[in-house]
């Protein structure tokens, strides 16, 4: 390890109602990769947010190659070498992959107004292989899917050739081939010499890639130790300062054959294509994929968010007829979406109307009159249940951390009550004490009696929550297996199970990478 | 909870209540409640400005003149309160008014029916613009800025040929001008009208399952639709609830002038999102207050009225009111800061 | 103890447009003549009835010696001409009249009558017959049905082979109205006069004829006056124009304002009278007073 | 790249490739090209509609008469174009359209300066508002609709004072009325300064950073402001641009007119604003083109010129544009959705 690049100490940064940090500390040298890690809101991305000058700490010191800096904006971090990739995307929808590559320095032609298109063109072709991502830089990145607008900011990141790299959670929308492609660059730049400030909840990731770590917990540094010294187990225990909660795996025999949820020959355009499939009561049903593969789709679908071509539901052996979310709900089926801000929440609005949104109609009087005391009761419940941390009922959902705020979506669809839950992506972004408790959660709800389709990419939680799992392959559902007879590769080899002909005789040599390669 | 040994995750959820609590008292200190306080503060400022700059501003009949300026204004204000928190706009207020005081003469003069009839009528006639507003909006997918530009102008036209583009008279129904002009206590009934029309409405976006879903609208739409509500419906609900209080403001027009003047009503709509704006709603949705908009609508009225008063030249006084626009909203960003 | 000076707002139509400035003018020239204070303001437009409510209303809370106003809608204002009465506030009328027995004096011109004035002269210079067109500012006011009225009528009345083809309304908008005319003029190619009833009507339809090359081949009529409308008249682009006198309106109604509050007897009407001007009276001292630029 | 077994990665990327593939292809069928050639459509089928209803629709002189009443308004549109791709609005072009030629006329009739000075002081009292209003909205985080409004007040009380509410001639220089109406092969000058402007803006909204920036702003202002994009300075200089435009559009009011009207333009922003989302810009920001917004406001000087041409009565003349303002964007959308 090099010298010491960043140095930062008795970092103080309050927020309305919350001291998101108080006397931190942090060292990260050259050639390093130093992973930090916490629990949802220990305040990971407040601490990297006032290094690269998006927030201004209240006190404290920051040095940079040992002389001490001030960093008031994001333009001076960049200058000073530090680039960051954040915990949300950050790009601009209605401009190319590469005008968002190089915005802000652009190059120019001519006199210095002219913008060179065909060389930022040229130029994000060559980054984009760098990094083997076979992307037009002409495509609007509106039209992309989240992991390949996330392998954006990451192009985006590695263009500033910084000294300092920082990223907040940068896998969290990636499959296990992107993020091992992820790790190939970043062991690369360590190589040349490169820091980079890790932060990731897949704790497993970092004996993979972190030279140290650095655990946060509640605002404070807790301690800064080799990864190679300790083991996952006693990080958690410095993150949570508890024992957590762990599920022996799921048993695979699931109580009930009653179907409460059965899809025959759902189709909309090229992206589902005939799924049919059952689902019983008090059953986890797991939903396995490669990105893309169509797991959001059919949810959506079946949750009447996107209009559907053809194809059956039945709820408890009725036919039903969904058109509208409005429908599903009425049927007793709840969808927590992949993408909680966009989807999910009402990041301007308190804790409390999230969380009775779906349910407000319990709680009416006369002439729509709202009941306040049973609203306020409902909803403390279900933060009290979900131990969602917030200051109040009434903090606005847009200040809490990202694990916190699906939280509250979680508890959204607990307080509806509903019979079928659907959880696309439940644990994204969310910390390991969090995700312990939302595992807990889930094989609650499920013996007491509903039943739950989780679709989710990381193969390892599939396969520890899941009675059952389906898994889809280009729109189709390919595959199912039970979970006595399920492991990451027949899953794998289901996910890759391509109809196109030609594709099946060029790769069907692929060998699939083994299971310790995908993360597990 | 099995019972289990106090581990550092208790002490820090112990911590946690006390800093909560702490939070709380904080958040009561900054609440609504105390910043339309300060709001109000600005409003005592500049009245107490243009009393000590002139001894007939302060007046009895002055301060009643101010309210009943007010009147019709704020009523728009209140109505179109509620479209804005959704993240809508509605450019109609202004012409939907006129359009409901013209239908009022057509059903009180033209067709002789009953004045309360009459009244309804009015009310009913803005509640079917608005109606068409949030139809158009929710299902034809069209900016409410388009489509209430479009009402806008179709008010507009459908009021002149309605009235044959004279001014409806309400000369045989003299009672009719009481519901503005009358008075209780030397209060005119049309200042009566417009706080109970205030006040229901507060009660309604607080209270009620529409004004959570106003909210909810403004706040994100899609997650709104995907927790199951009938977006859709519940926006034209709340156009509609828009036009009603324009066709109200409509009928005390009406009575005020104890005419349906089918030329008015363009650029009241600007004068009743400024009251809006200058009372703390945004609009980019999701939050605002009804009497943020009273207050707002009173700083617009207090202040033509202070410089009428003054005397101050007329073109002058657009100047300064241009001015104060920008500077109340202004204040209103450095107070939220400061919290 | 130095006596209070005497205070007479004046609340017109209006405020931004030529004709109301003039108005203005001779309002304060009467103002300095008597040694008093006034003050003039008015709408935006003349649609705003509501808005010269409040602003007579303002004028009231001063608490003035006498009141003078140019009604919008003589009915709307009905209630508040009551208060100044009750208060013992004298009202002037000036302008155009109100239908009520409160003010003591109106100072105005009859706008029916000017705009038939216009019709006669229309009629005379196309030869009693053909096509005509007719830009009003605005479709609801006082002052633009009267004088939309006054010529429509006359026309129908005596001259049956004029046939009137349209008739637009402007917003007093040079702009618009020049489009508007233009537009007009394309849609009746047989046209062969145009009256423009008030000052910015009036330029709208010589801005399109003389853009669409038509000078002397239609007959321009307009109403008021200014810079470009005399202009035009001098140059043979406009036949002629009738002209109101609304210095001496503006006279007038301070002038009467000031006896009235000395308890002078006032005539019921004062007529400050309109005129037919053209080429051959434009500088003629009986005109040239009436005339503004 | 070093050589290494294919992964299942390489699978997803060539499946992703097949996928870019298609959109590529859409993105093709939909460019901005072929919409634009589907509004142009549009344009047509109400010409043809007016040609064939009446005969004088079609001639030359009208057609000329319609470039000249759109040259104004399309001005101001294609300034309000860029402000409103930022996601912002400017309600204040009208009145600074009105502030400039005022001040036009003050240099050039008051001051007696050359009147090409008259020109670039006019264009730059219109910079000068745009930089206000967008030193406003950036650094006192004013919204636009707040701060455009104050602007438009005052631009229009200015106007008044400084010209003292009376036109100002230029009939001292008659060569100034030939900067818009001279013409060149029987087209008007107004009408190619009209086609420059949009010209010369279409270039700096695509090929300048400056137009990056302007996407950028109304697609994600918080992103390029991380991105370490001086946001507030570009914000600056893009209401600035706007403002020229503006200043622009009153010097060629000004020699239209051969005179500076200072109580006109308020009700010129809504006509501009509507030009700019008839023609497919966005009122959310980050999206819209130059010919979009010149093909809207033909649709609207068209459709304004042929029901004149029919002699339809006026008041009917306003329902029937509302009615088509509102019809020409559901047909935007609907196309879009289509593709
Ligand atoms: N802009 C803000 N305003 C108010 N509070 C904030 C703001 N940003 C963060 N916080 C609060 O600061 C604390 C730290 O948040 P931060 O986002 O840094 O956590 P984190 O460790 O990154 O969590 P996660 O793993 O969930 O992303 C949280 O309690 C959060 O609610
Ligand atoms: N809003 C959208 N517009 C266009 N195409 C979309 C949209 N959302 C998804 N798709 C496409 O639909 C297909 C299925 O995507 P979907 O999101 O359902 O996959 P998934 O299995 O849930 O994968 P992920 O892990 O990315 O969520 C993909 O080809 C994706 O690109
Ligand atoms: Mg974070
Ligand atoms: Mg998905």
């Amino acid at each position: 390890m090099g010298e010491v690049l960043v140095l930062m100490e008795g970092i103080e940064k309050t927020f309305p109602g919350v001291h998101a940090l108080s006397q931190c500390q942090f060292e990260l040298r050259a050639g390093e990769v130093h992973a930090l890690v916490g629990e949802n809101g220990a305040g990971k991305s407040t601490l990297v947010k006032v290094l690269t000058g998006v927030y201004t700490k209240d006190a404290g010191r920051i040095f940079y190659k040992g002389k001490e800096v001030e960093i008031p904006n994001p333009r001076v971090a960049q200058e000073l070498g530090i680039s960051i990739i954040h915990q949300e995307l950050n790009l601009m929808p209605h401009l190319t992959v590469a005008q968002n590559i190089f915005i802000g320095r652009e190059p120019r032609r001519g006199i210095r107004f002219l913008l060179n298109e065909k060389e930022i063109n040229q130029k994000t072709k060559q980054l984009l292989d760098m990094i083997h991502l076979d992307l037009d830089p002409r495509t609007k990145v509106a039209d992309l899917t989240v992991a390949k607008q996330q392998m954006v900011e990451i192009a985006k990141a590695l263009s500033y050739n910084s000294e300092v790299l920082i990223m907040d959670e940068p896998t969290s929308a990636l499959s296990d081939a992107e993020t091992q492609e992820l790790f190939r660059i970043i062991r690369q730049l360590r190589d040349k010499g490169v820091g980079i400030i890790y932060i990731s909840h897949r704790l497993e990731e970092l004996k993979q890639i972190s030279d140290r770590v650095t655990v946060m917990r509640d605002g404070r540094y807790i301690d800064t130790v080799r990864t190679q010294d300790v083991t996952i187990d006693k990080i958690i225990s410095m993150m949570v300062g508890r024992e957590i909660y762990e599920t022996s795996r799921a048993n695979p025999e699931n109580a009930s054959q009653e179907v409460v949820l059965e899809v025959k020959n759902l189709n909309r355009g090229r992206v589902i294509k005939n799924v049919s499939f059952n689902l019983k009561r008090g059953e986890i049903l797991g939903f396995a994929g490669l990105m893309g593969a169509g797991r959001t789709e059919v949810a959506r679908a079946i949750f009447g968010a996107d209009p559907i071509d053809s194809g059956e539901i039945y709820v408890k052996g009725k036919k039903v007829d969904i058109k509208s979310p409005r429908d599903a709900v009425k049927c007793g089926i709840g969808y927590l979406s992949e993408d909680r801000k966009r989807y999910g929440l009402m990041l301007g609005m308190d804790v409390e109307t999230n969380i009775v949104l779906a349910t407000i109609e319990k709680f009416l009087g006369f002439l729509g009159w709202v009941n306040k005391a049973r609203v306020r009761a409902e909803a403390q419940s279900h933060v009290d249940e979900l131990r969602i941390k917030t200051p109040g009922l009434q903090q606005k959902v847009k200040y809490l951390s990202g694990g916190n705020q699906q939280k509250v979506v979680i508890g959204k669809w607990l307080a509806r009550d509903c019979e079928i839950l659907i959880f696309d992506e439940p644990t994204r972004g969310i910390d390991v004490g969090a995700k312990s408790e939302i595992y807990k959660l889930l094989n609650d709800l499920a013996e007491s009696g509903k039943s739950i389709i989780m679709i989710s990419s990381e193969l390892p939680e599939i396969l520890r929550m899941s009675h059952r799992i389906a898994v889809m392959c280009e729109g189709r559902i390919t595959g199912e297996l039970s979970a006595s007879e399920a492991t990451q590769e027949r899953i794998m080899q289901y996910a890759t199970m391509r109809e196109n002909r030609e594709n099946d005789a060029r790769y069907s040599s692929v060998s699939v990478p083994d299971a310790t390669a995908l993360g597990g | 909870m099995e019972s289990r040994p106090v581990t550092v995750k208790d002490k820090a959820i112990l911590e946690d209540r006390a800093k909560d609590k702490a939070v709380l008292r904080r958040s009561l200190f900054r609440s609504d409640a105390t910043q339309k306080i300060l709001a109000f503060a600005s409003l005592i400022v500049m009245f107490v400005v243009f009393s000590l700059a002139s001894p007939n501003f302060a007046k009895f009949n002055n301060i009643i003149g101010i309210l009943l300026a007010t009147a019709v204004n704020g009523v728009l204000a209140v109505g179109v309160t509620f479209v804005i928190i959704t993240g809508g706009i509605d450019l109609s207020v202004g012409t939907v008014m006129t359009f409901a005081s013209v239908m009022t003469g057509v059903f009180i003069t033209f067709w002789k029916l009953p004045i309360i009839i009459g009244v309804l009528g009015g009310v009913a006639a803005g509640a079917l613009c608005g109606f068409i507003n949030g139809s158009i909006t929710a299902k034809m997918k069209i900016p409410p800025f388009i489509a209430t530009l479009g009402m806008m102008m179709i008010a507009k036209g459908l009021s002149l040929v309605i009235s044959g583009t004279r001014p409806i008279y309400f000369i045989d129904t003299p009672v009719f001008s009481k519901i503005a002009m009358g008075s209780v206590l030397g209060i005119p009934n049309a200042v009566l009208v417009f706080f109970g029309a205030a006040i229901i409405a507060s009660l309604i976006l607080t209270k009620t399952v529409l004004g959570r879903y106003t909210f909810a609208l403004g706040s994100n739409e899609e997650a709104a639709r995907l927790s199951g509500i009938n977006v859709d419906a519940w926006k034209i609900a709340i156009y509609t609830l828009g036009g009603i209080f324009s066709g109200l403001a409509g009928v005390m027009m009406a009575s005020r002038l104890n005419s349906a003047q089918p030329a008015l009503g363009q650029g009241y709509e600007l004068e009743a999102i400024a009251a809006v704006v200058i009372g703390g709603t945004s609009l980019s949705g999701g939050e605002g207050t009804i009497l943020g908009t009273v207050i707002g609508a009173f700083i617009m009225s207090v202040l033509t009225n202070g410089l009428r008063i003054l005397s101050i030249p007329q073109e002058w006084q657009t100047v300064v009111i241009g001015v104060i626009v920008i500077a109340a909203v202004y204040a209103d960003i450095i107070r939220r800061r400061g919290q | 103890q130095a006596k209070e000076r005497i205070y007479i707002p004046l609340i017109s139509k209006g405020f931004q447009h030529q004709f109301w400035q003039a108005v203005k003018l001779g309002a304060e020239k009467a103002a300095k003549e008597f040694d008093v204070d006034i003050t003039f303001e008015g709408p935006e437009s003349e649609s705003q009835v509501d808005k010269q409510i409040d602003m007579l209303q303002a004028a009231l809370s001063k608490k003035p010696k006498a009141i003078a106003l140019a009604a919008l809608d003589s009915k709307a204002v009905i209630p508040l001409l009551e208060q100044a009465k009750a208060a013992g506030i004298p009202v002037i009328g000036f302008d155009s009249g109100v239908d009520s027995d409160i003010p003591v004096t109106t100072a105005a011109t009859n706008n029916v009558a000017a705009a038939a004035l216009a019709a006669d002269k229309m009629a005379e210079l196309i030869g009693y017959q053909g096509e005509v067109a007719v830009i009003v500012h605005d479709q609801t006011s006082r002052t633009g049905i009267d004088r939309r009225d006054g010529f429509v009528n006359r026309i129908k009345q005596k001259y049956p082979k004029i046939k009137i083809v349209d008739i637009q309304y402007g917003g007093g908008d040079h702009l618009k109205s020049t489009d508007l005319a233009k537009a007009i003029i394309m849609a009746h190619p047989n046209l062969k006069g145009f009256f423009g009833a008030n000052e910015g009507s009036a330029i709208g339809v010589i801005n399109a004829v003389t853009e669409m090359n038509m000078k002397g081949k239609i007959v321009v009529i307009g109403y008021d006056s200014g810079k470009q409308q005399i202009a035009a008249i001098r140059s043979g682009l406009m036949a002629g124009a009738i002209t109101q006198n609304p210095i001496g309106i503006g006279y007038e109604a301070v002038k009467a304002a000031v006896m009235a509050i000395k308890g002078q007897k006032l005539p019921k009407v004062i007529d400050t009278g309109f005129f037919w001007y053209d080429k051959t009276n434009i500088d003629s001292p009986q005109i040239k007073p009436l005339l503004y630029d």
